[in-house]
């Protein structure tokens, strides 16, 4: 019953899976989002893991576990992994908790508008 | 004063009652929204008030209730000067050592999938955080936040 | 059955308690909003169960308590079966004969802007409508609805 | 202190008064627009005032009372008065209480659309 608010699309691509979340990102929707996720994981074993950011408007303390959690399970398969597009808030979090010095951050539209 | 700089008048009042429920997390920080928007704020202040409560809630559900289900009972009050008083309190389990518990990265959660940032981000989002916890009992956590103003004459 | 074909199953229930201030009209129906979004309701829907709360909630400020700041106590249940239930509450006034309150156009209102239609909205937006009142007491005014359904198998 | 959430603008034209309102209109806001509106009707004294109410999101039972007072107003001075454009959910609340019956109610947006 319950409206989650959020989802994804992905394409996969020569080794690099990129996952578009979009949403708000709480621990409600963390846990549906991991699973399907780490179901692709699984699936396509990627040598690269592109986070898309851009379509979340809100995200929590959660949403660093999701990002987190889904950093060690593409570790394990041997794959690295960036994080693209937060947006001001999302980036404020992300900063909060010293992501980029674990996780790259790249900023493909933001980079554009320059 | 009590609350470094923050006035004890209150403007308005509003008193939420939700079950644990973690699709709670979007509704309690979409009504606190709500409930500030009389104050006008800047959308980078409502989003980290948004963030801070969705922190709280999720504690509630996460951690205070986590075998059952149990009520989360939120008040906010808007105060002389455009501050706003949250409070989120359960009757959970409690915290056994609060000031461990405030350290980032602290977490007893075992699934690997929570942070430990939660109390860190309430911390830096709002201007003042205080957390009472009693083990068995339940815990508080009450935060101040003052907005920048634009709305003082509307 | 009481509630013609209204499950008294609660899926979700939400507690909310405002002061009669006006600004609380605009929260209380944001708030209202917020909390039937997880039934995933088609706008028009949506639009139909704020304005029936608003003017519950108007009501409360407006009439009940006229001359002095209450308390205004609403709850909202989410019912199996994509149903709502609604209640707002007060201790107000009351009203004296609630079948002359209810007929379109009936106002007690002497300032000219009141239409007298506030009632015959819930009514007509909402499926059942409620009220019940006791003079110097307060009033309950309970209201349901079921949203068409697009929301159930999400 | 307290968002309103409403306002309006206006323009007044050889008799003409035309008045969008924006926002949200309920009991608090109503209160609010009521003294604007009243200020300009009893300055212009206009033959005809045109209430725009295509900006309009949200109406309930106080927008009913807003629209009727000031149609009792400017018939005072010989007036007559037009609703323009109200969007879906405000013509419901106004097909309710049957105002076409004596305010004309004109799509002019509606119209063009056709
Ligand atoms: N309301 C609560 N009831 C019981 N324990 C809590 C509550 N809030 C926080 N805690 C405890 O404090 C720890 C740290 O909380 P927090 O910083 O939000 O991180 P996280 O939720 O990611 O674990 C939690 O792991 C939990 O042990
Ligand atoms: N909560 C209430 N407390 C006391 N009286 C009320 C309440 N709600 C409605 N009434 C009475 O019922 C009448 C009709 O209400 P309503 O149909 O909403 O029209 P209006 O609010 O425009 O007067 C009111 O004028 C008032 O006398």
């Amino acid at each position: 019953m319950m409206n989650s608010n959020c989802g994804f699309e992905h394409e996969y691509n020569e080794g690099e899976l990129y996952v578009r979340l979009r949403g708000e990102i709480d621990h409600h929707s963390a846990a549906m989002l991991r699973g399907d996720i780490d179901t692709l994981i699984y699936e396509k074993r990627p040598q690269r893991l592109l986070l898309d950011l851009s379509g979340v408007g809100f995200m929590d303390s959660s949403g660093l576990g999701l990002i987190m959690g889904r950093y060690s399970l593409v570790r394990e398969f041997g794959g690295s992994m960036a994080i693209l597009d937060p947006a001001e808030p999302i980036m404020k979090i992300l900063n909060l908790a010293g992501i980029k010095r674990i996780i790259a951050i790249e900023k493909t539209k933001g980079a554009k508008k320059k | 004063m009590r609350n470094k700089g923050f006035s004890s008048v209150v403007r308005n009042e509003m008193k939420l009652t939700l079950p644990s429920y973690s699709v709670n997390e979007g509704v309690a920080r979409a009504v606190v929204a709500a409930f500030c928007a009389q104050l006008d704020p800047a959308a980078s202040e409502l989003a980290d008030v948004k963030c801070a409560v969705s922190e709280a809630v999720t504690n509630c559900i996460v951690h205070a209730y986590r075998d059952s289900v149990g009520s989360i009972y939120i008040t906010v009050k808007i105060l002389e000067g455009n501050g706003v008083r949250i409070e989120v309190r359960d009757r959970g389990c409690g915290i056994a050592d609060v000031k461990a518990a405030r350290q980032p990265l602290f977490t007893t959660d075992p699934s690997g999938e929570r942070s430990g940032m939660g109390f860190t981000v309430m911390e830096n989002f709002m201007d003042i955080l205080r957390v009472r916890s009693k083990p068995g009992k339940g815990t508080v956590v009450i935060m101040f936040k003052r907005f920048a103003g634009r709305g003082e004459n509307k």
